[in-house]
């Protein structure tokens, strides 16, 4: 099938990947860091740059196509992960990525999200979470927290958040991975790995818009407290976290707990959970360290397991079929059923 | 030998009907087949309920099979029945009004027992209580008894023996109308393979009817309905959705672009969807999505990568697709939409056909947002109407929407082969140079169509971004000022207009200024065209002209349409063609609207016809 | 004091532009205010990139709003300004064109910079260069440094201080026109209250603006626009969006049902569920759906628990409502429905206003689905058109669709309060018996209006079921019967008709007959008044008729069309209306058919009737 | 706020609530046995006849409401949630009862179903899942087997299937459970402890189409084998299934295990995990158990909390709202703003 992973090194630099499109984010937007790192990973992937397609819904975040220089398509609002798995299953050979924003993604776009996940085409998604629409000015969204007050909701929101890597793996995610606007470095591992994956991969960015929702993120983009904050995942290594890497994730039965391995007594970095992103409990009861204060937020990969690919199967279905009934002849299926001839 | 007499007749409309579980449109695809392969012009049209297995006994549960045949040129299928098979008290309760006087009865008198006469709402038994006597030619026969009769020893349920009773009455009239009964038994013979009893069983059942009507002495009479003149050539028995299906895969051939289907399954669109996904081998992407919406998105998202793409569905779905259509007459990509109409709004009648979509196609979006519209007239014309649908989209980067309804979908009619050679190669032409000085140039148009230029991704090079905000003319950059908006809304109106500049002339069938023209489309075709024949034959100065294009009108459509003193539009909707029609050249044409879920009769569009001439 | 002479004028139009950030949609806003309570009669028109933050300094980013006041009765915002404020070089380059000759131009030269000038594609500076200077009245004037230099030691940023620099425009603009700032200094006092040194700064610049034209020398003029004799009562300034949530929120009260708002955001209708939800106190329950088909969906929902349920959006939401919308026709519930429309097609043009979405509101639908199509004209008859549609959606028991657009949503004028006890009582009556002998028959209609009863869960004994199949006379019962669906289909088309029975007389502004009739609907509204009204001024021999009624049209308008040798249809789309009245009505109307995002120009209008007329 | 729950005997019986329209679906059809034990449950809940209303969207399952003398409304495709929402919120006194297929929840009305468990309304959702499109006469569903062969999957369908009860705990539902068809204590026991939660209640419900799926649920129906392969929760109690309560689910770790008491060496039912429907991280494990041939299938209560109420909330801000602000009277806000009068 599609060879586009083995092509090496095509001399291609980021600024190969700017269009000249001027950029209408506001300043200060994370989405800027996002782009930046995009455009500087993808002349890693040895993809030629034809082959890159990039598909949006509509948000400030969906504008993302305008200012890559790669095909691009920005859609309507919901429908980019749809629109993107007509053009992968069209032609495989592509290396698609869906730009969305949180209320593109989870909101109008929910359903589209989640079957894309089930299907498992061979697409990335990057979901930008601001937590807040954006582009329509400021009112919650689907991962606002409960009791925003936003434009829509002036005594508060009533609805409790999505969180996007449970609903992801409770839709079959293949690859569930989480990264930050500000941290450029772990950006661009995560968006690597996302494409090394085969399979959908759903990666949630979480992004601060300054306008609408400024500080969303600042636990865990603050310097001065993120490590106690935010825990970065590494397969097959402990959990640990905090500014002296001293706190860890140790599980007691089925609950987790936090232990310090420098204040508590008879604990170990033996009794440091070891993250295994191939086991679904563990993702699970990861992904729902998200809203609780009691834990540290995860980033990095949370899941990732090889399972078939829609559009793979596709292909050999075609294959398949030819083989067995031969290629289609349509003179022959017109001419085939019940003929008879009038003289 | 009984003295039964042999009659030649012109033709004849059966109706089988029972219940949903009965095999009545089996019943009536078998003898539509025999017929066919007789060489009878034919028509039929199968009518079920919504109900997978209405209860039953039910008047809900019953399904019917209409069929047409005849020595003529036809149309339809026939508006009152000749013969009418009843296989239980409830079918013959909902279809009694409908036959011909004096038409003929063949009920399975067996099922005529206290329960199911009850269900029908009979307080007694019309078949022995004289109500019919006198004004039909009635046949009880007890076809289940026959059977079980006929099935001894034969090793399978007894259940499955019943089940066969439809094929007693199928060769019953095999008898009447004297056909061979060859086809349907190789028929059975193929389809119950690894069945051997059930093959038995239903060839003696089959045989059990024939030789009921020779060997009784109950019927005076036996049918011979000639062979039609049919142009000479390969002809089969085609349903509407099979057709349209045929016609995209023909259109991918002649194009040479890869077909994608992206569809959500609907009554009664699904079984394009069902046809496409076996034609793998033809290398056919069938996508069965979560939705319409995302039905449509994913043919969207084909079309941008350089496929043939459609999708298919009935006016629900349609509403739902609407907001993506406006997507891709702003991206201007090629997409075939396939509207198979039925019984509205909402969900309404969900297996019966309707025109009533005709509104929602041609102006049912936001915006100024024109898409070009075309109706089959037949079952076997939804072929071509797809193939066609192809052809303007690739042509003018357009989505277009294809017009059928529940009748041309699961209605039939003999059908000549399409040559495949003799059908018009398709131009593609994607770019892989730069069109503009060092660039390309996405909304840079074609003089003559308009159209854009199609760049497919994976072209080295020509790397740009399509979307639904406002395009500035040329670049295909986002652009929000207020000329180039005015511009691009007369350029995007502009080039479907174009599209009228190809059509061929438009026929009148009649005279070319008469007393009053009746103007149909879709499937209302077949019962304007059989009306306008017979009022011909009364010496009435009418004519008939069809419509297949709907968006844009005809360029001569005008001139035509001032030469008649009357013009009467008979659609299944409430005015719409009408509406259109007025709007366009202020002629006060008027309308017979008969929203039933079926055909409207050449009968009654004759009826008006006089009556609007003072006749 | 210099010698500025006072001019007195009828009216002036000055538009205000300037960077996203530069605060012009508040600075018009309060010279409005200002204007509104002097008691002029206004009209403005706000315009603002699709961006929520553009880059600084491009012409993408200007956002606009244009003010026309004046002693007498006005109906548009105005053609071409008098004046116009540019805060940047992107402002001054993108508006210039429109300004009248030997208009004012009023510059901040502080953003006339290299950088400035060169995103606004100036090759030199305007002010400068002399390219201005025969044909504008140009005042640079460096309001940058001067807000810096009134505000000295106020403890603030020196972001914040130049921020104010709109504050020193809208002064200057309140000498010019004689205007008091005590309203603005006022509202600077609440809106700011817990940041005394914004308002202290806000003030200074202000007075800065006001004294700069009392103290230099360069305007030699200062103008005066009396009052206008509005009609005697309390006024209010009011744009559209707010004036459909007080409609609702009135007819909530009028009814004596609760307010159920289910919605999606989407430009420019997200006021209206912005408003309604800062009305918990009135018990308003707003819903912020996942999307627009939930959305519409919950206001169904809600209607059929007996809530005034609505919705509201624009065009690409109301085509993903479309399919819901059919579910409420068949189950026959009141819902408002409300469209501000914008530009289109797809995401098109979303800031900007358009009229396109008639053909979708009117006939948008899959099957024979009618809806009441209501539009509003002005800003403040938002409120009556939404009262309307809840009264009649409530009276006939149907979804009823309020057609408003981005203009009227954001443009503004001043409004007569109306009187809460002056509106009339809109009966509900929900049913607590049986209507028929044993039972509750939720389709046994009113003779009258041909409503079906509003029975609502929780009542004991009318337990009931509705859905989207097709009902049953009377019973409402599924029923699949041919003859029942053609009934149906012909009741629900009557009720909607039923509806003009009730509208007021149309009226025709100018004479009864006339060389030509002006037929506008929603927004056009003012520019056909403005022209027919100038048009008179000539002498011409033209009317207007305003529609409000867009489906059913009004009974008495077929004759007064009748009575005009030409009719001229401006709409801000390709000719929707035009289609809508050629169809039914068969005349030859003409369309004027201005496709800009913009209000089209009561001078255009003009133009476009006198070549008609060859003049 | 609600008091229908306090309401106690009303003298009705299941007759109350059947309607006069015959039934139509296919005999043998599941869907007749849960109509039935529905019939039976409601006059058990205390609540009068007129509040109980039924919302479905369209499929055979979604037939119901026609066949049960309450208020009812037969919507459209995938939308019956959606509409739900909006009746509750328009009088929370009601009891409103969603009946669904997996066609309609899953797939045309995936992204509502999921919107409404987040949001947490007091609503009973009641998914049957026939692993089919029965109405549209069988094409695959979003919880067909991979490889499923229909009408339009003729060579076998290529979506991984979603898993219910995964998806409603990915959306953050407050109460989550499985019941079959072909066990009617269990329907029953398992709607009335729907009905009893505050909140989102989702329920799964096995549902055999005889028709276009016949036998979907055979191994968890057929007597002889379900007891192996179906493991029925209790809170509380240990997770004990097989012919002769002999097998139980033991954690190795956080690894699933199946044990033997009967043969295996050491282990006792203190080594049985003990159900707690209150552990998100227990819940997601045995969800996964869905579709794994190694694990028995959990039917009965998965997970269930408490968490805010929508419309609790919402009313909650309406009565605040009056209290601070007074009852809003439309002539003073229509009065109110900046206000000049012409004399
Ligand atoms: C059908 C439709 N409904 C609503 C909108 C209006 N709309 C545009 S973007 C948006 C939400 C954007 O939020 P998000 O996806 O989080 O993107 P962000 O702007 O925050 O990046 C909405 C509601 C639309 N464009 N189309
Ligand atoms: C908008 C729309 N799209 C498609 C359909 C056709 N349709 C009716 S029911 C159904 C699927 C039913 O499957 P499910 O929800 O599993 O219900 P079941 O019949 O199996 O109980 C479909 C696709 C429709 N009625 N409306
Ligand atoms: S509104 Fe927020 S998300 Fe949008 S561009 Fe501005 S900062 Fe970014
Ligand atoms: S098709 Fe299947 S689900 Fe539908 S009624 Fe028949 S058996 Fe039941
Ligand atoms: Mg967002
Ligand atoms: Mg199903």
């Amino acid at each position: 099938m599609t060879d586009i992973k083995k092509i090496k090194s095509l001399d291609l630099s980021r600024m190969d990947f700017v269009t000249n499109q001027s950029l209408k984010w506001c300043p200060g937007c994370g989405d800027y860091s996002i782009l930046k790192q995009t455009q500087r990973i993808l002349p890693e992937l040895g993809v030629p740059k034809e082959k890159f397609l990039f598909i949006s819904g509509i948000g400030c975040s969906s504008r993302f196509p305008y200012y890559i220089n790669t095909y691009g398509f920005h859609t309507i609002h919901g429908r980019a992960t749809a629109i993107a798995s007509g053009a992968k299953l069209a032609n495989p050979d592509l290396s698609v990525w869906v730009v969305t924003g949180d209320g593109d993604a989870l909101s109008i776009g929910g359903n589209h999200t989640i079957h894309l996940m089930r299907r498992n085409l061979d697409i990335n998604i990057l979901l930008f979470n601001n937590r807040i629409y954006g582009l329509t000015k400021g009112q919650y969204s689907p991962t606002s927290e409960l009791g925003k007050v936003t434009k829509s909701t002036p005594m508060g929101s009533l609805d409790r958040p999505f969180n996007p890597t449970s609903l992801a793996l409770g839709s079959q995610a293949t690859f569930v991975a989480r990264t930050i606007d500000r941290n450029p470095k772990h950006i661009q591992s995560i968006l690597k790995s996302a494409y090394e994956h085969k399979g959908t991969s759903f990666v949630e960015i979480y992004q601060n818009c300054n306008i609408f929702n400024n500080g969303a993120f600042k636990d865990l983009t603050d310097k001065k407290i993120l490590s106690e904050n935010i825990i970065q995942l590494e397969h097959g290594q402990p959990m640990i976290f905090g500014k002296n890497h001293n706190l860890g994730i140790h599980l007691d039965g089925y609950t987790p707990k936090i232990i310090d391995l420098n204040k508590d007594d008879n604990v170990s970095i033996d009794d440091v959970l070891v993250h295994n992103e191939k086991d679904i409990v563990i993702a699970s009861m990861l992904s729902s360290f998200t809203y609780n204060d009691n834990f540290p937020t995860p980033i990095g990969i949370i899941y990732s397991v090889d399972e078939p690919i829609y559009e793979d199967m596709l292909q050999d279905q075609i294959n398949t079929a030819i083989e067995k009934q031969g290629k289609g002849d349509i003179q022959n299926l017109l001419n085939s059923g019940n003929i008879w001839e009038v003289k | 030998m009984p003295k039964t007499k042999i009659k030649h007749v012109d033709h004849v409309v059966i109706r089988f009907a029972g219940d949903s579980g009965d095999g009545m449109q089996l019943t009536g695809s078998r003898f539509t087949d025999s017929t066919a392969i007789f060489g009878n012009d034919l028509s039929t049209l199968p009518d079920y309920p919504a109900e997978i297995r209405a209860p039953a006994g039910s008047l809900a549960g019953v399904s019917v099979f209409q069929l047409h045949f005849s020595s003529q040129d036809i149309h339809t299928p026939g508006d009152q029945p000749d013969v009418l098979v009843a296989m239980n008290p409830a079918a013959l309760k909902g279809h009694l009004a409908d036959l011909e006087p004096n038409g003929i009865i063949i009920a399975n008198s067996d099922t005529f027992n206290k329960k199911n006469l009850h269900l029908a709402g009979y307080e007694s038994n019309p078949l022995e209580d004289g109500s019919l006597e006198n004004e039909y030619e009635v046949h009880a026969i007890r076809m289940t008894s026959l059977v079980i009769k006929a099935c001894k020893n034969i090793d399978i349920s007894l259940k499955d023996v019943e089940r066969t009773k439809n094929m007693f009455a199928l060769g019953l009239l095999f008898w009447m109308y004297n056909r061979s009964t060859d086809t349907t038994i190789q028929w059975l013979q193929k389809k119950f393979k690894s069945k051997p009893a059930i093959i038995e069983a239903n060839t003696r059942a089959l045989y059990a009817g024939y030789h009921y009507g020779d060997t009784t002495e109950m019927f005076t009479s036996r049918y011979t309905v000639e062979k039609a003149t049919l142009p000479p050539g390969k002809y089969r028995n085609i349903n509407g959705n099979y057709a349209i299906s045929l016609g995209l895969l023909a259109a991918a051939e002649k194009s040479g672009l890869p077909l994608f289907f992206g569809g959500y399954p609907i009554t009664p669109a699904s079984e394009i969807l069902h046809y496409l996904a076996s034609y793998r081998n033809f290398g056919v992407k069938t996508f069965q999505a979560e939705d319409e919406i995302a039905g449509i998105s994913a043919a969207i998202g084909a079309s941008f990568i350089g496929n043939l793409a459609c999708t298919a569905t009935s006016g629900p779905g349609m509403a739902l697709k609407t907001e993506a259509l406006g997507l891709a007459i702003m991206a201007e990509l090629p997409l075939v939409v396939v509207n198979v109409q039925r019984g509205g709004p909402s969900t309404g009648l969900p297996t019966k056909t309707e025109q009533s979509d005709l509104f929602q196609a041609v102006m049912g979006r936001n915006a100024d947002a024109p898409i070009p519209v075309i109706a089959p007239s037949t079952p076997g014309d939804c072929f071509y109407a797809a193939f066609e649908a192809s052809q303007i989209a690739i042509k003018y980067m357009t989505p277009v929407i294809v017009l059928s309804d529940g009748y041309l979908a699961n209605g039939s009619e003999p059908w000549p082969i399409p040559k495949m050679d003799e059908l018009p190669k398709i131009d593609v032409k994607f770019e892989t140079e730069y069109n503009g000085k060092d660039k390309y140039l996405p909304y840079k148009r074609n003089k003559q169509t308009l159209a854009r230029p199609w760049a497919i991704p994976g072209t080295p090079k020509l790397e740009h971004r399509l979307g639904g905000l406002e395009k500035e003319d040329v670049t295909g950059d986002v652009n929000y000022e207020a000329d180039n908006h005015h511009l691009m809304t007369t350029l995007r109106a502009q080039k479907i207009a174009n599209i009228a500049n190809n059509y061929p002339p438009t026929k009148v069938f009649g005279k070319d200024n008469s007393d009053l023209l009746i103007l149909t489309w879709g499937s209302t075709f077949g019962p304007g065209r059989v009306a306008v024949e017979r009022l011909h034959k009364d010496k009435l100065n009418v004519s008939h002209v069809h419509l297949r294009y709907l968006n844009p009108l005809p360029i001569d459509l005008g001139g035509i349409l001032k030469k008649f003193k009357h013009i009467l539009i008979p659609e299944i909707n409430t005015g719409q063609l009408r509406t259109i029609i007025r709007a366009q050249y202020v002629v006060d044409a008027k309308g017979l609207n008969i929203v039933r879920g079926r055909p409207i009769r050449a009968s009654v569009i004759v009826n008006r016809v006089k009556k609007i001439l003072g006749i």
